[in-house]
């Protein structure tokens, strides 16, 4: 007998003879029968115009190829918003478990302790980085944290308007708008500091719901959140915060400086590169919001017999009881990525935490230095800033730059996009970039200056 | 659970563990010079000590997840028959793709030259899902399917505004799930409400009443959420058609007709897929998923930017130059390493290979459906259920028993139970996916089992009560939970 | 504070509490102290002459590195026992779960069940693999396991020689050779045809205890195993197989052909190629000689509710009961690499195994017809092959030859190293090698013949 | 254990669960030319039927072992005091060196050209082996400790034939590792035993009287299997050079004096190292291991061929050029990613890293010792223990127990129990090693468990005799194993 074609079996164990007992048993003829009343019209005439299937192997070749027509060999001092931090291997040990990879929301808590407790230890050392006492489960990513941010605040203040800090990456602004149109909401954007980068505290009228910045904000500049905190609430409006985790090595938590609402993007905390996704975003208010809360929610309780145990709880503020009444409509959220920045998280511990971002920001000012004594080559910021800075180079077009750094081996970005800093380019600097990168990138920048412009 | 031991004993929260000066970490030695945070960064606030971490040693962290895991069900373990989320096995072929240098270690803003591995990808995978969904244009930013709706329904919006105005509502059938009002709440809809008929589909009579110059379009899954095929798909789409409306198919029941129809085919202008139940990308305790949204050609415009886009020369770019775009919904590019686990599920089973998948998924829930009609009898029994049905508990009630007892005491039989009380419009709905990686004696195993727990409903209800008795621990007090709030551990909490 | 120069507490977990709270208890005032009863004059004095170390990333970084000096980009047509079989994901999925990756052996069997049941089910399928009823539960590699089968043979017979095919391969011969030295046995090697590379069946005298040979042999030739099983027993002598594991999807059982004791390398069984280990050698025999095996055995019994489990059994012939009476000293085995075996071959399945030599056995043809169509390039011999072949090249140093089209992204041989075939190089091909590949290898191979002659 | 249903429920074998038919393997499509094996293969046997494996789907296969694994004990669940078995932590750093495809895809007869990084990683583990022992040259091919012994003594009976023959016998100590006579024994030796004196450590004098010129060494573990350190070791190897003889160096226990004494120094001429031990790579339920062998310069001429060498220009190579070579010992290299993974753990620690490793190995083994030693006193009080310590638990005789059935209870306290019975000079010996990597709570949890079940023996025998009650299954009958042998499973067994 010839070898049967590349046998493909997909993964359904049905072998003849279980097809056909199952058939007989549903009183069906065929496997078609079992999609016969549906009318012929919308049933699929024509095969499909997509290739035949592949074995693990040649599947696994040709991801392999397109794998290899990335870029990632490239030295990594790209920043906002996602960062080269090094993942230890004991995450993935832990998030491969097949327990917690390949199970699903724990609507059966008693099946489900496992991941319950674990999201209770996340929402507590969320808790802890932001300074505030409520955590949510986790969010999509930092950006529809901050749009679902902005709209816990509107429900809190009856309010519609958003004053944003232009300092806020643009992708979260997006994000925002995007999020703020359907409503009729309105996003202002206040301006930064040409000289400092920083988020001068804006008049505040009383449409406006929350004042929204980002701590560092987009060119890597750390905010005044406190002074941001007591004009917002002055006004009776909300400080939403979006917050780069680690900094919290160094920088007071916004929940400690006044802000109501922090939320922010996992990336940094043990999720790698993975272009971007999936990562998580986290979100973390004060007590008075806890109702208004996004997505899902774990609290401790005890069982028939009084032995401690967890539960999805405040079940009432979400899509699947209240519909269209819910805070939110979240539903599946990216607990396997929590899961992951609490592994990471209690990897580093609180002195690893510091001694994280003390290396981080010794590296940046390091960098700093040897980067602007190139020449051609300027801070385009003169605020402080802890790990990110953003550069403004003397060349016509910098994404140009940015592309030909990378052809020789430098990876550096994103260019800020608007506002006063536009054009210039951001570097980041995390504990894994030696003194020797930093010479290398400053050489090559050389090169690209001179030539470029 | 642990092989040796007490089954009950708790595992102590992390912080429970800790130690002052423990750690698991090690960082990197300082190679350039040390800075003093109070002078590098003059007049700002910093940290007096820092977060309250757990501090462990790496055995301690990694023993605590590994006992943690074994407090919880999943794929691996055993049947996972959750209704309405395709619980079916993750190939490791998708984490072996996930896990290539080449697409785990690229940046999100690497430039286009960098990424054209990763955008040719997406790429390919846009062809995959138009020819599968029948439809014309994709976004890949929606992190899961609620993400989806609500970008497909701010699509709609955005093309009734160009239009003549947004509209102001969304149709929905009462049987449909919670995040489609929600959906539809947060992108500024009314929601109104369409009844099902006696048989478990949309009344399409109603629904004729129900539509007018408001409405911006309506929500359905089909196979709805009863598995039931709305085999008048092609009235109640030509009901919208007369106003204007738009049709959104939401993706969460695909694995019923993959392969076999497509929601282009009846008449939807926009679907979103939903990769973590469809295409099998683990579902991770509740995420991440992947809910790309696909649209017809009039609503291609509208598509958060950027889209990928091809170049004559064959190279890609993302293209942000989308004048009539909806802006954006994710801050990067959506849950890559997600569609490429997805990508992966095609690339393995083929054109061919899905329509394999559908099929089975449909024969091992009707398997499993005619296995205990007699006993927990369908909802709406006067249709076929497509991969997963409703069943009614509510005979439970003769013994003082309700659908989560049984589900409870299956639990002490070693199966997760199904999807209960969703559908809202079925009394003691229980709605079971077996979905079609799962083997008949399994599914013997686990018709036996269901059966043999109504029996007990009759002679022993109590065995129903106290479930469960064989897990880590009882039924809990959901009450307590809400009225306490103990959303945190706290120093000193035992 | 400075920063903690990088942290490195090692894997210990004890802070200064409780090593000062420890040494109390243990009446101790410095660690020091614990070790103070050795003679100075034995410790060191003088810190070792090593680095200090480093962290996790620093480590992985440096090992990158080397791994980055190893040329595994060229596509991989060498043999010799290591074959590039593709190693399903499901594999690691398992060998990675904590439970089983560390444990240790199950001395406790009520609390390994699971490690013993694999075992269990590990023997049934090398049970099925030789067609012998007994296995035991694996030796280092399969050198060794001739080296051990030649002293189960010796024990049997109470005859010290051992008569070896000179087509077995040369590792495996120098290995017995080191075994059978210090016990005075005697290695005879037997020739084998020029022209068909088999081994012809020898006359054998009254000394021998065992007649050694492999399937397919060292040039991938099929031998005639059931005449040579025929010939040992006639001398009362056994025969001792080396079976390429996955040469039996096609070929009849050594077992089945009258083999006494079957031992082979586990590596193309889902181990990977590792530099040639870990991987597992396994050895399985007829009833008669049960008591002489070496190495773990489990067995089946009850519990004492006659519940089924798994325990190791016929301990007494081990080395930590026996001592200097034992079959063989061997303790630590290949477990791990014995299970990923088992889950290898039962996500091959019988179809997949089948189809899997039919796929080797096809390519092996092909590309054989497609390389000797190169000139200078000829089989080195005619006899029947299923997965390697041996290709005499028309060069002067045929190892000059290989190192030349490993530049050039080609991995054939080794080189056979002695015997009527002395020069010739082996080319395997498992169901990855492509036809392009093929094709692409050929080409190579006209370039180097002329260079190189 | 599964999170839910009964504890008690067997894992049906794989092939129990097959189906004719089922499978989980895809293979690459046939881009040849088939080819009927008759006709191939003429005259050759060819198999009527494929081998009986099993025929499960992927999902049936992970789930099964998924199943299995939760039936088993590790160091990742909790602790694992197995003496002489160093059952430290496993760090997931060396599993994701190992996974370096640069290192898990490189052929065994790649050039050496090919293999520069593999070669130059065994170059600079054997500098740190060297250095950590205080020898002189190394073989990497022993893939365990006992096949390390073998080596071992192999080296040391070329040596002996090159200098007036090989000599007859080999001198161990009673309280020695049954490897140590097994090997000797293999390696052709007559295996003479030398007696502890009362103090647990090798009586000198007796071994001055049996030293002779017929000896060829001396195997001997420092710390001894006791765990107590032969402090005369001066005077041991004395006494063998006296008649030139060699002493053999068993590294199982290298932990206790990690950094700190080296074998060298000692006067030890061949030394095997446990990287299974030692260097934390993960013992895998029974291995793989790695036993690389050190030797002294005078042995370093018959180490297995080949050896690592490096040339003029920094490249390596294997040296196969070694005329007074024993041969080989292993069909490849040895276990190369086994070392791969012990050069990690070397690495991260570092010189100064080792010594703490071994001074905290001590330090928990003497604070769980002083924990029970009014209990379970030590065999061998007269000198504190090193890394691992032997009680006696003999008194438990007066309640009609035994040492195993404080063991089996051990378990129904979530504990893996010691090493039992062994070393065999002491009476119910329980040999305990908690490694450097366990918490003082851990340790603290498990003396408290230990103290309770002695307490348990006084009072309440049967708990003793009835354990364990907690596991999947009780107390095994091993005597029915061994009389009736079923090995392998066949179709119809159930
Ligand atoms: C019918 C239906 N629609 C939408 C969703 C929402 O999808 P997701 O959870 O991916 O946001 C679900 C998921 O449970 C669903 O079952
Ligand atoms: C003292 C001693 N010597 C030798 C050995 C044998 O080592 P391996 O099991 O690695 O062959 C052991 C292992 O248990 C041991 O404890």
């Amino acid at each position: 007998p010839p070898v049967p074609e590349a046998a493909r079996v997909g993964f359904a164990p049905h072998t003849a003879a279980d097809l056909q007992a199952m058939l007989a048993a549903v009183g069906k003829a065929s496997l078609d029968e079992l999609f016969a009343h549906i009318p012929a019209a919308l049933r699929l005439s024509a095969p499909l115009a997509l290739p035949t299937g592949g074995s693990e192997e040649e599947v696994l070749a040709r991801l392999g190829e397109l794998a290899a027509r990335n870029d990632t060999d490239a030295v990594c001092f790209a920043g906002g918003g996602a960062y080269d931090h090094y993942v230890p291997a004991v995450v993935g040990a832990v998030v491969s478990r097949g327990e917690l990879l390949t199970a699903y929301t724990p609507y059966q808590p008693e099946a489900s302790q496992g991941m319950l407790q674990a999201l209770f230890e996340y929402q507590t050392v969320i808790s802890e980085l932001t300074g505030l006492p409520v955590s949510n489960a986790s969010l999509y990513d930092g950006a529809s944290a901050v749009a679902e941010a902005v709209s816990m605040a509107a429900s809190a203040t009856g309010r519609d308007d958003a004053a944003v800090s232009g300092a806020l990456d643009l992708p979260t602004r997006r994000v925002l708008r995007t999020y703020a149109q359907p409503l009729g909401r309105r996003v202002l954007e206040t301006g930064y500091d040409p000289g400092s980068g920083q988020t001068p505290v804006a008049e505040l009228d009383d449409a406006v719901a929350a004042v929204v910045l980002a701590q560092p904000n987009a060119l890597g500049i750390v905010e005044d959140v406190r002074a941001h905190a007591r004009a917002a609430h002055a006004a009776g409006a909300l400080l939403i915060v979006k917050l780069e985790p680690t900094a919290v090595g160094l920088l007071a938590t916004p929940g400690g400086q006044g802000a109501d609402i922090v939320v922010g993007e996992g990336q940094p905390l043990g999720q790698g590169l993975q272009y971007g996704g999936p990562s998580f975003g986290f979100l973390a208010c004060t007590d008075a919001h806890v109702r208004r809360l996004p997505g899902r929610l774990v609290g401790q309780t005890v069982d028939g017999r009084g032995a401690r145990g967890y539960v999805m709880t405040l079940r009432p503020r979400e899509q699947d009881i209240r519909r269209e009444k819910a805070t939110s409509n979240i539903c599946t959220n990216q607990t396997l990525c929590a899961l992951a920045g609490l592994v990471y998280l209690a990897w580093l511990g609180p002195q690893g935490l510091t001694e994280l971002a003390r290396s981080c920001l010794a590296r940046a000012r390091h960098a700093a230095g040897v980067l602007t004594a190139v020449d051609g080559v300027a801070l385009a910021a003169d605020g402080p800033f802890v790990k990110e800075f953003p550069l403004r180079l003397d060349v016509p077009d910098p994404h140009a730059a940015v592309a030909a750094l990378q052809r020789q081996g430098w990876l550096v970005g994103p260019v800020v996009p608007d506002g006063p800093a536009a054009g210039a380019v951001l570097v980041a600097t995390t504990e894994r970039r030696t003194r020797l990168q930093v010479e290398g990138l400053a050489e090559a920048l050389a090169r690209v200056v001179k030539e470029v412009r | 659970m642990p092989v040796m031991g007490d089954r009950r004993a708790p595992e102590p929260r992390l912080f429970e563990r800790s130690r002052p000066g423990r750690r698991a970490s090690s960082l990197p030695a300082l190679d350039v010079p040390d800075v003093d945070p109070t002078q590098a960064l003059p007049g700002v606030e910093l940290a007096h000590a820092p977060p309250a971490l757990p501090e462990v040693s790496e055995l301690e962290l990694l023993r605590h997840f590994t006992r943690l895991s074994h407090r919880n069900h999943g794929i691996d373990v055993g049947l996972y028959p959750l209704g309405s989320c395709s619980m079916k096995y993750n190939p490791r072929l998708a984490e072996a793709a996930a896990a290539l240098p080449g697409l785990r270690n690229l940046h999100p803003w690497a430039p286009d030259e960098a990424a054209q591995g990763m955008l040719e990808l997406l790429a390919h995978l846009e062809r995959w899902l138009l020819e599968l969904t029948g439809l014309h244009a994709v976004t890949f930013q929606p992190a899961a399917g609620a993400h989806g709706e609500l970008t497909g329904l701010m699509l709609i919006r955005a093309y009734h505004e160009d239009h003549g105005g947004p509209r102001r509502t969304i149709i929905v059938p009462d049987s449909a799930h919670g995040t489609n009002p929600a959906s539809a709440a947060m992108c500024g809809y009314e929601v109104v409400t369409v009844p099902s008929g006696g048989d478990g589909l949309v009344d399409a009579d109603a629904l004729d009443d129900l539509v007018d110059e408001q409405t911006a379009g309506l929500m359905l899954t089909n196979p709805n959420t009863l598995g039931l095929f709305e085999v008048e798909i092609e009235r109640l789409s030509a009901a919208l058609r007369r106003v204007g409306a738009l049709l959104y198919y939401d993706g969460a029941n695909f694995n019923a007709i993959l392969g076999r129809v497509r929601p282009g085919t009846m008449g939807f202008d926009v679907v979103h897929l939903n990769c973590h139940k469809t295409f099998a990308t683990p579902h991770g305790g509740g995420g991440p998923g992947a809910g790309p949204v696909l649209v017809s050609e009039r609503l291609a415009p509208y598509l958060p930017a950027p889209v990928v886009a091809r170049e004559p020369d064959g190279t890609y770019r993302w293209d942000h130059d989308r004048p009539r775009s909806i802006g954006r919904v994710h801050g990067f590019h959506g849950n890559a390493v997600v569609l490429v686990r997805a990508y992966s599920y095609l690339l393995f089973h083929g054109a061919d290979g899905l329509a394999d998948v559908s099929s089975r998924a449909v024969l091992n829930a009707n398997y499993v459906a005619a296995g205990i009609a007699d006993v927990l009898p369908l909802a709406y029994p006067q249709h076929q259920p497509m991969h997963e049905f409703v069943s009614t508990g509510k005979d439970l009630k003769r013994h003082g028993l309700r659908v989560a007892d049984l589900c409870k005491r299956l639990i002490d039989y070693g199966f997760h139970p199904p999807t209960n009380y969703f559908p809202l419009i079925v009394d003691e709905a229980l709605m079971v996916e077996p979905t079609e990686t799962e083997a008949r004696e399994t599914l013997d195993d686990f018709v036996a089992a269901l059966r043999s727990i109504v029996a007990e409903a009759g002679t022993d209800p109590d065995l129903l009560h106290a479930a469960p008795t064989t897990t880590p621990v009882a039924r809990l007090d959901e009450a307590k939970a809400a009225r306490e709030l103990v959303l945190r551990w706290r120093p000193g909490d035992l």
